[in-house]
Order: C-alpha cells, then structure tokens, then sequence
C-alpha cells in the first residue's frame, strides 16, 4: 500500500515487538512524557553510573511510531555517557526538525541506523512529536 | 439533492493530497466552505466594507446593514424569539465562556452546574474554571456504555434542586450521539434549573427551533457550518442576557462612560466589545442561506444514507470496532482497530488521500470513559459520497494487513 | 511611494457615493484592504483550508504551517523576542480585556492600574470592571490642553509605588498624539510598575519595536492595519504570559483535562481556545507583508506631509477650529465648527462622498475633558491623497455657508 | 451645495432659534433622552393636565436635527391629550423607521408640516435617532 514510508520494517518490528519495554532493576531514574494532544505516554526508567547509561527500559502507550522510538531510543543509548545520550537525542531532533541540520547530523554518521529509520518523518510533521517523546523524557531522567 | 452539483461548490475537494484524490472526512473538526461564502466576504470587503454602528456616513451605514442582516439571519435560523437575542462571538467556545463568566457570576457557591461525560472541552473547562474561582460545585451525568445520556442519573442528579445551569451537548463530536434535548430541557426545568445546548455539531445536521426546545442558552460556530473561522454565536433569552452583566469592557458595549463608571448598552451590543468579526458575520449570514436553501431535509437524508453506509461497511474491516451504539445520530463515526494506533490509522489514511481525524478529540474524559486513549473518526458534510466512505473502508483494510 | 498604483490595489476607493466620488477619510475607524489580503483569504477558503493543530492530515498540517506562519510574521512585525509571545485575539480589545481578566487577576486590592486622560473605552472600561470586581484602584494621568500627556503629573501619579500597571496608548484616536512611549516605558519601571500600551492606532503609521520600546504588554487590531477584521494581536513577554492564568477553557489551550482538573498548555496555546480566527490571522499575516513592502519609511513620510496639508488648509475654513496640538501626531485630525454640530458636518460631508467620523470617537471621558461632546475627525491612510484633503476643506466651507 | 435635503428650512430656522426652548414652570413631569453613541441630550419638562399637554419646554444639547425635532414636537404636542401626544410619537418613528408604516402615516395626514419636514432622513439611517431622541424622552415623560 502507499505511503509506508514512515513505517521502516524495523520500526514496525519493534512496535509489536519491544526489545526494552518493561521497568529496569535499581532504577536511579524516572521520567515520563506525554503528549496531550494524543495521549501517548512514555514512562522510563534507567539505571545510571558513573559511566553512563547502565540501563533503561521503557513503558509506551502509544502509536507504532512511539512505540519504536522509545526501544530504539533505549537500545541507542544504553552503555553511552549521559553527554552521549543527550547529543544523540539532539542530533536525532534535528534530523527531524531542522531541514539544514537534518543533512549534517546524518552526514556526520552519528546516527546509529534504529534512529535513521525515523527520517522519513520529516515530510509529517504533525507525527514528528511521537518519535521525539520519548526522547524529551530521556532529557528529564537525565536532568 | 445533486451532489456533483453541491461538489462543484467546493473547489477545494478536487484536489489531489500525496497524488491522491482528496477524500475529505473531516467536517466535524471544520467544514469547507462553498464558493459563495467565500465571494460574499472577498466582495465585501472589495466594495462594501467600513467599520460599523460609530460611522455617519453611508458607507458605514450598509456595512452595519449587512452586520445586522446577518444577525437577523441567524435568528431565524435558530427561531429566536428576536434579533437581539443573538450575540456574535469568535465561536462556540466562547460563546460558552461568555455564559460561565457573566451568567456564571450570577451563581453561588454551592450552587451547581451539571454538565455530561461527553462535553468537549469548551463545555467542560470553562465550568471548571468557574468552579475554581467562585466555589460553585460542578457535577458530571454519566453516559451509557451505548453512548446515550443515562437519564435515570441526569434525573438523580438534578434532584437536589441543587442545580442552577445544565450544559450539554446537542450532539456529541466524537459519538455522533444526539441528545434528546426536549427532554434534558423539560427535567432541567422542572428541576429549576437553566439550560445551555451546545449546538457547536448539531445544527450542521438538522433544523434547530431554540423556542421549540425551549432552552436557556444556545451556541454554535460558523466554521463547522460552511462558514467563516473567526465567528460564532450565542443565543439566550433575552431576560437572562439582560440580567447578566458584560463579559469584556470596550467601545460599542456602553451606553455612556465616566471614569467613575460605565453604563452598559443594551443586549446583545452589551456583549459585542469592539469592532466586531464584520465580514465572518456576513459569511455566516450566507452560509446559512446556502445550507437552507439545500435545506435540512435533504441534508438529513443524505447523511443518515452515509451514516447507514458507513455503518454497514465499516464493520467489514478486520479488527475494527465502532464506538458507541446511540438511539439517535448526525453523520460522526469513531472508531479504533484492533492493534493498530489510531494516529498510524490516520497518517497511512492521509497518505492515501483520506483526512479523518484521530486522537481525543478535546473530549479526554470521555475517552477515559470509554476506556480508551484516542479514536479514529470520520465525519461527513453535504459533499461526502458513499463512494468516499468505500475508499475509507478499503483502505482501511489495506492498512490492517499492513500492520497485522 | 507610488499613490495612483496604491490606490488601484483598493478598488472600493474608485466608487461613487451619492453621486459622488468617495473621498475616505475614516481609515482610523477602520481601514480598508488592499486586493492581496482578500485573495489570500479567498485563496486559503479556496483551496488550503483546514483546521488545524488537531489534524493528523496533510491538509490540517498546512493550514497549521500557514496559521503559525503569520504569528511568526507579526512577532517579527513587533520585534518580540519570540514567536511564543504573540496570542491571536479578535481585536485590541479582547487583547486588553484579556490582560485585564488575567494579569488583572494577580493584582491584589489596593493596587494601582493608570490610565490616561486620553484612551480609547477599549482601554478604560476593562480596568473598571476590573477595579469593580477586585478592589484594585483605578487612576488616570491627565493630559495638556494641547492633548499631550502630563509628563509631571505621569510621574507623580507614579511616585508613591502602588502602581503595578500603567496602561496608556500609543497613539490617540482622537487627537492623533503619539505619546513618548520609551519615556512612558522608563517611567512606569522606575516605579515598579509594568506597562501596557494600546497600539491599535500606532501600529498603523510606524514601525514599532517591543523591545526596543522595553513595554510588557502591546495590542493592536488587524482591522485597521489593512487586515481583516475579527483578528487582533497581544504581545507581551514570555514570563509575563506563563505566569498569568488562562483567560477562556476549551480545545486547544489545556495540556490534559480530567473532570477535576486541567493542566494549561503551554504559551501562546494556553490563549487561544477553541478554533481560532485562521483564515483572518493568514490574512492579516499578508497585511503585514503589504505594509512592510511598502515600508513605514514612506508610508511615514506620506502620511506627514497629508497631516500637514490638512493643518495647513483647514484653519482656512471659516469658524473651524482643529482639536489639540499635540508635538507629535500621526494622520489622525479632529475639529469642531463654530454653530454647526459635528454630526451635522459628517451627513453633509457624506452626502458629498466624503466619509469621515463624527461623535466622541469611543473616547467619552476624552471629550469630558476637552469640554466637547463630539468632534469630526478625518483620518488618513496609505491610500489618501492631499487632493482629497482640498475637498473635504473646499466642502467644509460650503457646509458652513449652507448652516451660518 | 448637495445633499442638504434633510435640513428642510424649517429644520434649519428651529435648530437655529427654538420657539420651545427652556424649562416650563410648574412642571408636572420631567425626563431626559440620550444618545450615547452621539452624546446628544434632550431634557423635557411638561406641564399636565386632565386635559393633556398644557405646556412643553426642552433644553437640548445636539445637533440640529436633533434640536429642531425636539422644538417642533413641543410645537406638535402642545394642547393635545396625552393619547394624542403619544400617538403622534408613533407615526412620527413608523414614518422614519418603517418604509412601509411611513406612506400609511403620511397618507392618513395626522402628522403637522413641522413633522413631515423630516421626512428625507428616512435614508439616512443613522441619523434617525437624532429626530426621534425628543419622542422617546417624551414617552417617558408621559409614561
Ligand atoms: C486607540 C484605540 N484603542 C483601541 C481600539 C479598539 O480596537 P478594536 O475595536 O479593533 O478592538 C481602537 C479603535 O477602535 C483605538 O483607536
Ligand atoms: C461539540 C463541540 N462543542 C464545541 C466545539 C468548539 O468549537 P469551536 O472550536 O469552534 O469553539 C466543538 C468543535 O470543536 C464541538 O464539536
């Protein structure tokens, strides 16, 4: 059917089938993050050492897109520094908001693949705030 | 009634959205608007336009003609006992702010006022609002699992005697449901209390007598009707918009000012502060020319066959589910599918050309009510064809299989 | 500044009226619109008409772009720090009355709002049903005889620290003043207080920059900017507007809603509930757009040199007398004739195709003050030329011939 | 000059010397008009009687037509009874305000020359007020 393009096999995969959904043991932090607009809801829970991110698990009501953001989400940062975290949630904002910033945060190569997988959204705006949620939560456990 | 006729009104429908044909599903969130409203404001404003009621000369005079013609029309569109009943507003919404600021200020605390399970937004938070300021209690009547009115809990709860002001919807945006507002009216005031209907979906679909009803307050909004964004209308009995004091403070609302103390005009300039949505006026006034000269009866047949359609084919795509079973409704379908978001619903429905809407629709505690985050909804204005709601039904099957 | 060319983008100038050839002097009441801001309306209605924000589809996603498209157009416009801060109302008095109701609300009784002895009603009676119904104070800083602010009075008004807000215009509907704002600005600061200025007329005739001029809160009102009517704009800053409640409840402006108790949304969003006046803000976006194309360099030194033809001839017109002298005006004259009526001026002036306003300009205390109780006024737009000025000075003799 | 048909010289010659200006003495009644939009202000005391109106004075603040229809209604309700008086405000406002109810009025031939001069404000809406303003502080003189 037409239109698909948003909906990367890997992103349809992870919404039926999180790989990191659930609550993480010893949690140092929570955070959750909603969008009123729609309902969708994203709670987190991650585990932080001095180190970084040690763990992170996340619980998502919400649409296929929201779904699959938070696990790639979770799978990109887990094991990075919190400043690495942080700029991956920056970089992949970017790709999505930022027409000029997009190119340079993808050419950079920053990007791991679970997270490219968003870029077709772009051109969608009204949807941009399910793949960036949970991100914005991530920014509020890491705060 | 021709709908390809009606259609050719409409430029706008043939268009094509991400090499689609458009098929537009969404009039309960804002209505296309036919060409003549448009052409009645764009020649307003290219030949008739002055600002209104402050101007001596003739140029002032037929655009305060016009506003006030408008105003005419609108009552008897709503069978208004008088002209002076009607109070232009930006739209439903504030036309209910406008009755929960001033009416509201009437009220005492401990006095109520009941709203249902159903209200959008506009007719809830601004109670709210009211609630939190003044210490009025507000209280909810609970709906059925079908999507009516229980009217054994409006009875309970109006049996206190407790309640000063019912507001309810006279249709429900994300049900279709219409309420049996001659009956609400008729225990509401034999309880003695008011009566607001919001109006805001209902008169797009069937003929509105507020004197037949017999409410207290009415409002509706131009841009669900065919008509302008940026004009609304509250309708109330006169003795109320009289006892009620004004809502904002301006030119055009006072009969003489001092810097000790103003003296107000009378009902409705009163509640029209400022230089007012002139030429939206003018644009409601002709849509609702053009709706009646299709007339509600043909506009009634028309939707319940789609609405009949929809129901029949709907249901024929794998996983869906239709929310809520009212006795009565207008041309308004939510739905949800079976492990698929309505928000992925709806962009793989856009993608293919069909707008419908999808989330809570500004009623979340009816969603909560029903147990649920967010629906998927399609509804249906004069130009929708039951072949639109084939397309609609098609591809959501297509969609199912895309993402089960 | 190409006057014939200007004017041919406003067919409505070119009519007759009563026989006569329009001669429109009233632009202050309200201006009229150039062609691009009807076609851009007409277009959106046309062929890009949705409503927005809620909408998951292509369609609602333009018009959304479009709608905040023009608030980013008037924050530039205004100079505002950000987009965040400008709030679409329906004119400048909702604007104000939205400030009154919410700002309003933090003040604590005893408190001082100042006003001047020369606002419009649109700046003065909200603050008095404010004070009514809070138990703030209300003062007023009175004026010259020639029709300038009482800078020393201002200050003294300002002294004993109970002013939290001054409220003043910009520029005098009446009198054409335009007041020291920057000067105003400093004042109320030194003195603790925030300021508001009323910027329906100022915008019109210069560039204004909010910051620049160091205000809190700025309105003005799309209508006689060349834009359409039912929409206004309120600027103020950021944390002036996420510290004031919300103003009206519904769709839109609330973050999440349960029957208890709804969250705000954020700013500007948490202004602007129900569907807003969409297709008057893209318009208005193209007044903008009109207007800064031409440049307020030119449209400045147009309009001073009109105003100072028409101070120049119309002392010629035996028993005329021009109201005010103020040290700086913009294209905005009231007069008076000895024995003959204002309104009587303003028929005769009609029925020789010029339209100007007379009566107390919705400014009574203003009129109270001068000792008047009405006066003609003409006012001057883009589109005026100093040939018209000639004929309303040349009829204005006849009228007083034909009375005295 | 043009349009100068709604200043009849009968207008014009009462806005410029009333014959019923002032305050009537032993007033039995006393009311007041206003226009806010315009600031005009008619006060009127009268004199009643078993009879009807025995004298009618006004003080009157506006614009000729306004004062001259504040004097030709003195000058029109003088000695009649107050049914008479207030019936005469009737067709005055239906001859002004109703196209229709206007011809009837006129045809009937109630009403004095001094009242028909207004006639040609008929189209000028705005200025009706001006003329009716004396009539409606009349009513409620009488009410
Ligand atoms: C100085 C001033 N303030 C406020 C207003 C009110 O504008 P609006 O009627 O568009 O709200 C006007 C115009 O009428 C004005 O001239
Ligand atoms: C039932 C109902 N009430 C109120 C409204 C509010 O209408 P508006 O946004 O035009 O004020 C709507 C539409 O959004 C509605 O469907």
């Amino acid at each position: 059917m037409d239109g698909t393009s948003c909906y990367d096999t890997l992103i349809l995969a992870r919404s039926r089938k999180p790989e990191f959904a659930g609550i993480v043991e010893n949690a140092t932090a929570t955070a959750q993050g909603n969008n009123p607009m729609c309902g969708d809801r994203v709670k987190l829970s991650l585990r932080a050492t001095d180190k970084g991110v040690a763990g992170i698990r996340h619980e998502t009501r919400g649409c296929a897109i929201c779904q699959a953001s938070a696990d790639l989400m979770a799978e990109a940062v887990t094991g990075q520094s919190v400043a690495a975290a942080l700029e991956l949630g920056r970089q992949f904002t970017d790709m999505l908001e930022t027409p000029s910033a997009m190119d340079s945060a993808v050419e950079r190569g920053n990007l791991p693949a679970g997270l490219l997988a968003f870029q077709p959204l772009r051109t969608h705006r009204s949807r941009l705030r399910c793949a960036t949620l949970p991100w914005t939560a991530l920014g509020e456990a890491l705060a | 009634m021709n709908i390809s006729e009606i259609r050719s009104q409409f430029p706008i429908l043939s268009q094509k959205v991400h090499g689609k044909p458009l098929v537009f599903l969404d009039s309960a969130a804002s209505a296309q608007k036919p060409d003549v409203v448009i052409d009645s404001m764009a020649n307003m404003m290219r030949s008739e336009y002055a600002n209104i009621h402050r101007g001596l000369h003739w140029m002032s005079e037929r655009a305060t003609e016009a506003y006030e013609v408008a105003r005419s029309r609108v009552a008897s569109f709503l069978g208004a006992a008088s002209r002076e009943e009607i109070v232009f507003t930006r739209n439903s919404t504030e036309a209910i702010n406008l009755v929960a600021y001033t009416y509201g200020s009437l009220l005492k605390p401990g006095q109520v006022v009941l709203i249902s399970e159903m209200e959008h937004h506009a007719n809830l938070v601004p109670w709210q609002m009211l609630r939190d300021r003044t210490g009025i209690e507000l209280r909810v009547t609970p709906i059925t699992d079908d999507g009516d009115l229980d009217l054994d809990a409006y009875g309970q709860h109006l049996s206190d005697g407790k309640v000063a002001l019912v507001a309810i919807t006279h249709m429900s945006n994300v049900l279709g449901t219409i309420t049996p507002a001659e009956r609400l009216v008729a225990m509401a005031h034999d309880a003695g209390a008011k009566i607001l209907l919001d109006g805001s979906q209902a008169v797009v679909h069937r003929k509105t007598d507020v004197q037949k009803l017999g409410a207290d307050f009415y409002t509706f909004t131009g841009h669900k009707l065919y008509g302008p964004t940026g004009i609304g209308v509250l309708w109330a009995r006169r003795e109320l918009l009289d006892a009620m004091p004004p809502f904002m403070g301006g030119g055009d609302m006072i009969s003489s000012v001092t810097f000790e103390k103003s003296v107000w005009a009378p009902v409705p300039a009163k509640f029209e502060a400022g230089t007012p949505a002139i030429v939206e006026a003018v644009g409601l006034g002709t849509a609702i020319d053009w709706v009646e000269s299709i007339g509600y009866e043909a506009i009634g047949a028309h939707e319940a066959a789609l609405t009949a359609h929809a129901l029949r084919v709907l249901p024929d795509v794998p996983g869906l589910s239709i929310v809520g079973a009212p006795r009565e409704r207008g041309g308004v379908i939510s739905f949800t599918m079976e492990d698929v978001h309505p928000h992925d619903i709806a962009t793989l429905l856009d993608r293919n050309g069909i707008a419908v809407r999808a989330g809570h629709h500004c009623a979340e505690p009816l969603m909560h009510r029903l147990g649920l985050t967010a629906t998927a909804r399609a509804s249906f204005g004069i130009y929708t064809t039951e072949d639109e709601i084939d397309v609609l039904a098609e591809t959501l099957k297509r969609i199912r299989q895309f993402f089960v």
